[in-house]
């Protein structure tokens, strides 16, 4: 299990990165919100979602879709605005969706798809339906009125929505404690009624026992979640650049979440733990590095959208 | 006959419900009060009772999240029905309207779509004031990707229900509290029509008035004095204010020469806004006069009844706007504003002196 | 003190009583929801407030403008549209402001207020002036987005602002159970980061310690303050009638609470405890019957306001 | 000479909230991101260091909580600077802009008011998509209430904000994100100007083109070229939308005969649809031939490049109306075209061939 998660990890960590380097080319012409840092998160949760299971995101969404199972190659295409993306070049980084793996959408607008998610919920539920419906928030997304109406009412109807607040301390360039009065931010979801648990958000398996744990209880029945998982950004908020001269952090805070780097912690693991031996990693990392150049060459070469499919898809028929 | 049914608009809105309900598993109506004892205006009563209370649904007053809330199960393969009971309170869920549910088909390319009603009423007399009688049509109807339907009989109120929970985009249904008591012929035989098209609700060749949702009525009535008074007025209910139906209007100013618009909103920066620019784009030489508009002031809705009194334009300010428009003589003019006289009915409930055909 | 209160409790009460039963005479064209039942509350938390504090609330308003010291017969006035009513006839019962003894505005968007009672305490902490802003709302506005909006930043930002929940459990015909998850609606303030309390609305000595408490704090710079007040509303949620046998509310639910009577309760204490005669009694309540009466009948004989004055006041100068 | 001194649009604007927070203690500015690195394009760079953290302000992701919260500063006697990156997040807090911010004073009959500023940043480019490109400048404009401006110049951009900041009324401040780096002359000298009017920004006397916001750019450049080629166009920058000032349109148009309005967004129930609206209904006579428009197609903006090419209209386009709707032959139509080469510039990023004169 480690392992696969682990490949994971390093999957999406490359994929970010692979991204960093190319966005400078200027050809993926959108905003991008890297999650380099936050990896662990993504894996430690999608782990125990099933493919059916609805999963939503926001603007910070690439690990996200990856950990679901998002096609590789439709995301790379979308932020190259080709027409093999994954909405087929309408969105770009910001608007994700990949049906096939139960990755149900994500989009920019702060806290815009939390209702939605419950209203998955809602409709299974009615149509009784089992299964899971999660969305990944930030903790800026905890300041919006709209979450607070969605945990409302998941908790009042007891509805399966897997809440995973993803706190990585800052809302672009500001604090936690410039937006949030000082109290834990899982504690204002358990007074909404939901049941709550907070981790280390660097720690896939930590994250993953917890995920296990809340979605296990779901399945049962059991009511809404809420996880929260502290990590960190290790990059600008928007963009490839490393921004950490600004100095918006608090000194030395990116340096001491860049030694609890997320893959290196289960990669320590693997090798001390469980004794995996450094050759696996290598033509792990191989397979993916392989993998993401493949990715990477198609969406390049891909065709672009012709000009006039943006008249399609207003409205059905 | 089966064909001579009357029902009042609200009896012919609560029977597209049922109707629907019946037929399709994956309708559910929800809303604040929607299965209460006066189930939003009697619109809704005895349907929780009859369908249960899983799809008759009572919500919290959380307007943003139970539309997001409904965007997502329509997204799950529901049709959920979501009502205001008044349009003002729906303001605040535009964020779910505007930047969600007109967009998601779009930006994902039509691999997702949101198949839900929106339901909308706007408030009107007995004290509704700046907060509960906004008109504001426009407000959605210039969001792509959303439609926008605005039922001014009985009739349509059926039809255009179904046919809003039948299509597969997001609909606003935007109904106005002064036509609930509205009757007229509607048939038992339902058939679903598609979600489009104005329709020339009475024929002439002076000129044509464009309206839609209450003020139908009120142009009805003065469509009738004129008549009487010699003046044929061809009277356009729009019916679905997005997408427009503007060649309908058009081959009518063709015929006609002359244009009005009147609004049920604001006179500026609306509906009556759009007609005229569309028409007067496709259609100027055959306009022989200046169009003209007709619509709420430019200001809220004050609630004290001597204040509101003079707010809302009705038969004999659109008599007037027309025989300015035409240069009625005078008499004309006098002899049909002389047929709309409404007696001692106070000017701040629905009137219910005109009561179709429409 | 109990004496004043008292006075205030019955003056609102017969106030409301008055409205109800002329309201029958279609004079008073405008929505009216009556606090029958709820007076404490107002009373209770308006006695430790000083005039030059804010105060804002909602639909259901009238007790709050009258326990501020708002003019009877603007609110009289008011409701019968004429010139002389509080917002000269542009509001109706739903929209009351006295600016002379600090009530701001009472509007009927449910929760629209409350940010506005949050601003004026960051202005009030901008221009180092002292004073409390206080608005009230119902158990319903608690699922409103906005209000967790409002709870987050006066807690950020340490303000004075008081939130008085007037929890009478039910949202028109909708039970607090069928609107929210079972969880204390204090708690879910106290998780955003404020001081709480919670108490019998219905006894109004109660709700004046608990207040006077609340405003100490906040007068030495406590922050924000949240009071959850149970009580119940007698009438119809809209209208001046009995609804009882509308059924919605619990057999016996309604009867428990008028055997509750916050006027009653006060009487007896005054009585019993601090040994007030009946005669003491008796004249309050007759000049308290004469100010309204007199109120009222200038309120029905002032003017209406000149129809052409709908044009003004839409925009300054 | 000072009064040639130039600024950018967003050194105008940073200059604007320069000298409101020096002359009045009552403004403070509030946003997400108002003091951070960034500083909102620059435009508020280095204003929390020079007046301290109380008045240049950070604030929570709570768009509709923020605008109440502001509100309410503004009845106690602040008077707020309330922004947002995107005029996109605003549409989370229509709520208190409509429902409060709007109908304070009116419902109140002047007893208290709302001085408040919220500035809107319309984004566009580089992949700003469905959600982050929105042009609702009607959706602000059709409401009594507010007033509703959109400078397309430095020296606008400084004026307006002055004037609403002065203004004691609720003001929707629009901007867009491609005029943020324009040059123009912007004196030292401040007068506050009050808060309406439009402006003929260029004389003519064959056309009438009115037009707001980023699109004056591109008419600019058209008018430039097509005057090469003979043909004079008048163009109106309508600085203010609400209140709008019609009777400088109908002078024009009176005039020029001919009307083209130029959308900065969507062409149907947009601002251009009431501008020709209006100037039809009070200067019907005076036109040779129908109006037309021009504005954003009626649907989201779609993110790829090659998907986003042809949607915004440029200078061309606006060359090709106005061809078309005086007739022109197509020799002096070609010529103009010609003038308006922008080489290999990338569509997605600001123009910066075009810096003014205004
Ligand atoms: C409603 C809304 N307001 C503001 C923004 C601008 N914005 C984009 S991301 C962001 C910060 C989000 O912070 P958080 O939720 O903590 O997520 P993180 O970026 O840290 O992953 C902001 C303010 C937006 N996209 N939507
Ligand atoms: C935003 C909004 N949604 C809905 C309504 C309709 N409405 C008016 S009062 C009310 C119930 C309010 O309940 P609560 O807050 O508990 O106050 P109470 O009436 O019990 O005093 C509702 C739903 C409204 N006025 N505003
Ligand atoms: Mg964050
Ligand atoms: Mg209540």
């Amino acid at each position: 299990m480690l392992l696969q998660q682990y490949r994971s990890l390093y999957r999406i960590r490359r994929v970010e990165e692979v991204i960093a380097a190319h966005y400078r080319e200027q050809q993926m012409r959108c905003p991008v919100h890297l999650s380099i840092g936050q990896e662990a998160v993504a894996v430690g949760v999608c782990t125990q979602l099933h493919r059916e299971d609805a999963l939503f995101s926001g603007h910070r969404a690439h690990a996200h879709y990856l950990a679901k199972g998002g096609d590789l190659q439709a995301l790379f295409a979308e932020l190259y605005g080709k027409a093999t993306g994954c909405c087929s070049g309408r969105g770009g980084s910001m608007h994700l969706i990949d049906l096939a793996v139960g990755f149900w959408g994500a989009t920019p607008i702060v806290a815009g798809t939390v209702p939605l998610a419950v209203g998955v919920a809602l409709a299974w539920q009615l149509q009784g339906r089992s299964g899971v419906s999660a969305v990944f928030i930030g903790d800026g997304a905890m300041e919006e009125g709209v979450v607070h109406e969605s945990l409302n009412y998941a908790a009042q109807q007891q509805l399966a929505v897997l809440f995973i607040c993803e706190n990585n301390g800052y809302a672009v360039y500001t604090r936690l404690a410039g937006r949030q009065p000082p109290r834990q931010i899982h504690a204002l979801a358990a007074a909404h009624g939901l049941t709550v648990a907070v981790a280390d958000g660097n720690d896939v398996e930590l994250v993953s026992q917890h995920s296990a744990a809340a979605v296990a209880a779901m399945r049962q029945g059991g009511g809404p979640q809420f996880l929260e998982l502290t990590t960190h950004r290790w990059l600008e908020h928007c963009g490839p650049d490393d921004d950490d001269h600004l100095g918006y952090r608090q000194p030395g805070e990116l340096a001491a979440w860049r030694e609890r780097c997320p893959l290196a912690l289960a990669a320590e693991r693997l090798q001390v733990r469980d004794a995996v031996s450094e050759a696996t990693l290598v033509q792990l990392r191989q397979q993916v590095e392989d993998e993401i150049a493949a990715a990477l060459e198609a969406a390049q070469n891909a065709p672009e959208p012709d000009g006039c499919e943006r008249l399609e898809h207003l409205y059905g028929e | 006959m089966a064909s001579e049914r009357q029902l009042s608009y609200a009896e012919a809105l609560r029977e597209a419900f049922v109707i629907a309900l019946s037929r399709d598993p994956r309708v559910f109506l929800i809303g604040e009060g929607v299965p209460d004892p006066k189930g939003i205006f009697a619109t809704t009563s005895g349907l929780a009772e009859q369908f249960g209370a899983q799809r008759v649904r009572d919500m919290p007053l959380s307007e943003n999240g139970m539309t997001g809330i409904c965007i997502g199960a329509a997204l799950a393969g529901m049709r959920p029905v979501l009502m205001h009971q008044r349009l003002d309170f729906a303001l605040l869920s535009l964020d779910q309207i505007i930047n969600h549910a007109a967009k998601w088909r779009y930006m994902f390319a039509g691999r997702a779509h949101v198949p839900l009603v929106i339901r909308l009423i706007i408030g009107r007399g007995w004290g509704q004031g700046p907060q509960h009688a906004q008109a504001l049509v426009a407000l959605f109807a210039q969001i792509p990707g959303l439609k926008v339907v605005t039922p001014a009989t009985p009739y349509d109120a059926r039809a255009l229900m179904l046919a809003a929970i039948a299509d597969a985009d997001p609909t606003i249904y935007i109904e106005h509290r002064w036509l609930h008591n509205i009757r007229d012929t509607v048939p038992e035989a339902v058939a679903i029509e598609p979600l489009q098209g104005g329709r020339v609700a009475r024929q002439g060749q002076d000129i044509t008035v464009v309206t839609y949702s209450y003020m139908l009525l009120e142009v009805h009535a003065a469509a009738a004095a004129l008549a009487v008074a010699g003046v044929a007025v061809e009277v356009i209910d729009l019916r679905v204010i997005r997408p427009l139906d503007v060649a309908l209007i058009v081959a009518s100013v063709t015929k006609c020469g002359h244009l009005l618009v009147v609004d049920t909103g604001h006179g500026d920066f609306g509906v009556a806004a759009e007609v005229i620019a569309a028409v007067t784009i496709a259609a100027f030489t055959a306009l022989q006069s200046a169009p003209a508009r007709l619509g709420l002031p430019p200001h809220p809705c004050p609630t004290a009844p001597a204040l509101s009194r003079d707010y809302y334009p009705d038969a004999a300010a659109v008599v007037t706007a027309i025989a300015q428009q035409l240069v009625l003589p005078q008499a004309v003019q006098q002899q049909a504003l002389s047929l709309l006289q409404r007696g001692d009915h106070p000017h701040d409930t629905p009137y219910r002196g005109f009561n179709g055909p429409f």
